[in-house]
């Protein structure tokens, strides 16, 4: 499989081949390539991975999502970088740029009870222009416009409770 | 009062502070009440006491911080003290009153207490009166626009609305110029009055930058008072606090005289009948400080101070609320340093929203001179309706050094899965110049959070294979795991989104 | 030698003491390796380093104590210290010399010291020589019947015959009589000589009752030399220690004083380097200590030696080790009482038969001013090839009531499902009049083990009532539990069992 | 139900009810029937019951055996007590006192390596007397005879790993 790995100005592609069972990987990177041992901890949530002779700890962080950057620990080390896998690249070029026109959805960031709606349906909104209030452990949330355009559906209602990512409007491009 | 033994304990609250009141209980062979809501029917503090009461609901106003359940739960367990913990009806100076009015025994202040410092506004007036240093502030609460446009001009910007019935945090709001000040004020009315049904707030100067630091003080209700060290609360994120530590790395034997010798003062005053903590903003360059509110109860940084006076600050409120007086006790030696660290369910890399799922993979370590209060299983499900804060990891050293050392290992050694937690940036505040020197104040922790994650230059080579390793790992976990994470799928670029996440902005209170 | 900082380090050693070390090390930022047995393929200290290497094997001898596998892991990692832990290789002068010969730091005493420690014989002379008190005994090994009788007779019985190479309570046997003697000494001889590699024995006069009271000293190599405090281990059963604690019930300041100069008298005499314990008998109707033996290496029991000192002793033996001398370091102050009771999987109600299987529900609590030394998981197989001690629950307190309320606690709270371990009895001890008064002695124990444990009258009807239910529950549990009990199916009553079971004696080497 | 709970002297009755769910259960004792609200954690290994308002904890511990004393910790405290139901006690009745003639086997109390044997195939053998040794968690054990009479099999060798419970061999009446 190839990947892209990814910061904000760089990126580097890497190949990975994996052994039986998956626990050696031979990774090429800048053509050097690279045995790894993988072994998998905890229900695969942390791994053990020997480099060159040295072992570090990964541990798998949740809500990771393609198309996103990716989060782990590496030896209690928070880090994020951008990984693409071949199928993500073709996805993107296939798609484009989606989303850029037409509509998207407001999506819930996290669970809790919506305490006040701030718009009504049909109404334009600017981007970043708070749409609702969503409390969750005792806090006030906003949430704002992914974009701008008219909020063409309002799926929530005040008092709703809601679980993360779930849809709670549309907006539609232009007024 | 006559002196009155307690045999039978309710403990009116949830997770790791109702947990830390039995362990406390458990030792003085006192039997123990608990009480859970139906979100909290497999929780882990219903396991630590010899009864459990459900109390039914899910949200806090139907569950623990209903009176009248709470009440009824007292008298059917025949439970002799109440002991409140910290948030919910800790403060609240109605049910310390229907408590003693219901023949039971309240662990904490009296309901007069409770008011006098639960109103920030009639607090002031009381350390005022007993010769504690304030900050510069409205005289009262604010009651109309002209009122506010006077009181402000006065105190100058920025400066702090505040909730008078707020407290730990919540129910501030800040003030950076003249045109942003009616709208938050009427926010701030208008959320103090759900949130605490108390809708008065006043004004109080903004110190800026400006050092938390705090008194523990215990009470006897007779006058008699005890001081037993101070507590550097500055790293905070939106007055939420994450690092606190004793003794404070930047105030001396004279100062910690000086802030003694205020704390004292303003339990004396008062009669303060139990434990507490006089906040006070310290001003680094003047010197100084600033009382700025009393919470009356057990603080959730409270561990601190055990470690470093061995005292079982629990056992000191039950001894209190049982009628021991100080007679001619002394206050303990002050041993070495101290650290806590609150491990939130909030994803800290993502302005702290909140984490619910399923706690997987969990590792709570011992260690020598480490403690970690909390209230976790593995399988357990964190739910949105509560605190997010699961628990603390505390350390003890001889010197603040070997204390900083401590708390890394064990944060390091410490793991939560399947949710997001404040452990990675725990282990990070450790490697951080300006905490590792203390040479930080109550913005810092905000001003370090602000920064790009994504690397401009590529990393070491183990990082870049890991995260390809992570990366296939993550495609593997697939879809079950969807289902519970704070972050919504998406189409489009992962910039888009970042932008989004963004979009969802915290509003404290 | 000059001073060399430790960078990596490696754990010749298993179980919670290669955890505790790992901590330690993570905690200074020495790199860490752990070595594991086939047996140990998923064991828990496998995970506390940062680097694990394989021995294959099972028993000791295929693995932990075999000496040619461990030099090739300390080569292969490039560690450039190896921490014996205790038990195992602590004490093996080859050992020791052998990594030092390979380049590396031994974290313990050099090869002279262990050879004139672990020989019994040896470190008597020693002892005499710097003025500590012995019991009296057989100037020398006995190796032929004659000496056997000439010596036995001048001492008296009941004598002891002990290992030269024994220690830790292994290699001792009692002789009550004449007649005992001859069959005794044959047996520990080849017991001595399978276990230990050397067979020979020397005997020793029986103090009874007698308590089992030890100093903890370091020795920084030159001379120098700190005495730690006291601990009380007189709790133990067939020479196995149970509970032990600091300060002892029974000592005073100037019995402490008496105690420090004989301990330092011995380290100041050998020049010893590292941790070190200097055992004692102590004749409580005398008020006088005799010098048993010297363990050269970290103490099972050092946890509490932490708790009322505030030092890490793994930190300690690290610093000595890179050779860092005393000066004009003090002593330091001991303060409060501390406690551990040793957790084992044995079952201390049927002359604690080792029990072996998977460890279910397992609950290790956190608790002010507690800790739990182990290395146990959820679901981990506990094998028969290793000590069966699984971990240590340790306390501290201002005083000795408030430690035992609190262990107590702790214990109540810890669960450890699926195979049998002591606990139960560790909260039995803690409400045993003997053990609250302080009023035990070496053999205490044993005396209050030997009852009867079917009530003669009917329990209290929750009792009655529980039994109903666990039976019921027992039967729903059926066949898949009876693979991994330690207690066969039987035909026939159960006092026939009962007495089959008993049939099983230990004997301990 | 029926069982039959006894000490080392006395005996008593219980019969007992389970509800739905086995939750509730309603023992009576001497003419007096209670009601018991169980409730199981942790797999069933530890379990509460409530009994007239007061709950208490019962943790199950392992190796229970029918026609052994039943052990369970009760609020921590140590009990053991015989607990026979009617199965048992049918069984009593119809298997008369088993083991009293015949061939008794011998089991291995615990799992580890046999170090010695002490005895030989068709010795004739005392009750109590030490038969073979046991290493196991790194201290020696003696087996001893579970009988008189002689030792008509020995299923074992030095070195050989055995399990809990596993047959070592067999003793047969008379000599």
């Amino acid at each position: 499989m190839k990947y892209e790995v990814s910061g904000s100005d760089w990126s580097r592609d890497l190949v990975a081949r994996t052994g039986p069972l998956r626990r050696e990987w031979q990774v090429t990177v800048d053509d050097v390539t690279h045995t790894l041992l993988v072994e998998g901890l905890e229900g695969n949530q942390v791994l053990r991975l020997t480099v060159d002779d040295t072992t570090h700890t990964l541990t798998l962080l949740p809500g990771n999502r393609p198309g996103q950057p990716l989060r782990f620990l590496l030896d209690d080390n928070y880090h994020e970088l951008m990984v693409r896998d071949e199928t993500d690249l073709l996805a993107e070029l296939l798609g484009g740029a989606s989303g850029a026109g037409g509509r998207e959805e407001i999506l819930s960031p996290m669970p809790g009870v919506i305490r006040k709606l701030l718009v009504e349906p049909g109404q334009v909104v600017a981007e970043d222009e708070p749409l609702l209030i969503l409390e969750a452990m005792k806090m006030e949330n906003e949430v704002r416009a992914p974009r701008a355009g008219t909020l063409s559906q309002l799926l929530v209602a005040e008092g709703d409770t809601v679980a993360a990512g779930a849809a709670l409007g549309e907006i539609e491009a232009g007024s | 009062m006559s002196k009155r033994k307690i045999t039978k304990l309710l403990v009116a609250n949830r997770g790791e502070i109702a947990v830390r009141v039995c362990q406390t209980c458990r030792e003085l062979g006192i039997a123990t009440v608990t009480v859970f809501s139906d979100a909290d029917a497999d929780a882990v503090h219903r396991y630590a006491s010899d009864e459990s009461i459900a109390l039914g609901g899910n949200t806090p106003a139907e569950s623990y911080l209903d009176v009248a359940k709470l009440l009824a739960a007292v008298a059917d367990s025949g439970a002799d003290a109440v002991h409140p913990g910290y948030g919910f009806l800790s403060e609240n100076a109605d049910f310390s009153a229907a408590v003693e009015a219901a023949g039971a025994l309240f662990v904490g202040p009296t309901a007069e207490h409770i008011n006098a410092m639960g109103d920030k506004v009639e607090a002031r007036r009381r350390m005022i009166a007993a010769g504690v240093p304030v900050t510069p502030g409205s005289d009262g609460p604010v009651t109309d626009g002209k009122e506010l446009t006077a009181a402000a001009n006065e105190i100058g910007f920025p400066l702090l609305v505040k909730a008078a019935g707020g407290g730990g945090g919540k129910g501030i709001r800040r003030v950076n110029n003249a045109g942003e000040l009616e709208a938050a004020w009427q926010r701030a009315v208008s959320e103090a009055g759900s949130a605490f049904g108390d809708a008065r707030v006043y004004l109080e100067r903004l110190v800026e930058p400006a050092r938390h630091i705090e008194a523990q003080v215990l009470g006897d209700g007779h006058g008699g008072a005890l001081f037993l060290g101070e507590r550097e609360c500055s790293l905070q994120r939106k007055h939420q606090k994450l690092v606190e530590e004793t003794p404070s790395p930047v105030i001396d034997e004279a100062q910690r005289a000086e802030l003694r010798e205020a704390a004292i003062a303003g339990v004396t005053a008062l009669k303060y009948r139990g434990a507490g903590t006089m906040e006070f903003l310290y001003d680094e360059n003047r010197r100084e400080f600033y009382f700025l509110e009393m919470n009356t109860r057990l603080q959730v940084e409270h561990p601190v101070t055990e470690m470093v006076t061995g005292l079982d600050l629990v056992h000191e409120q039950l001894l209190i609320a049982e009628g021991t007086r100080f007679g001619d006790r002394t206050e303990p030696e002050l041993n070495g340093h101290s650290i806590e660290f609150r491990v939130y369910a909030e994803d800290p890399y993502r302005g702290f929203v909140p984490s619910t799922g399923k706690i997987q993979a969990l590792r709570l370590p011992h260690s020598p001179f480490g403690r970690i209060d909390a209230a976790l299983r593995d399988g357990m499900e964190v739910s949105p309706f509560y605190d997010p804060m699961l628990g603390k990891v505390i350390v003890w050293g001889p010197t603040r050094d070997a204390a900083i050392r401590r708390l890394r290992a064990m944060l390091s050694r410490t793991r939560i899965g399947g949710i997001h937690t404040t452990v990675p940036l725990g282990i990070e505040i450790c490697n951080w110049d300006d905490f590792v020197q203390g040479t930080f104040h109550t913005q810092s922790l905000e001003a370090y959070l602000d920064r790009e994650h994504l690397p401009i230059a590529p990393p070491p080579l183990p990082v870049q294979l890991a995260a390809v390793v992570a990366r296939a790992f993550t495609a593997k976990a697939g879809a079950a795991e969807a289902a519970s994470l704070a972050t919504p799928p998406t189409a489009g670029n992962p910039w888009q989104q970042a932008a989004r996440l963004e979009g969802s902005k915290r509003v404290t209170r």
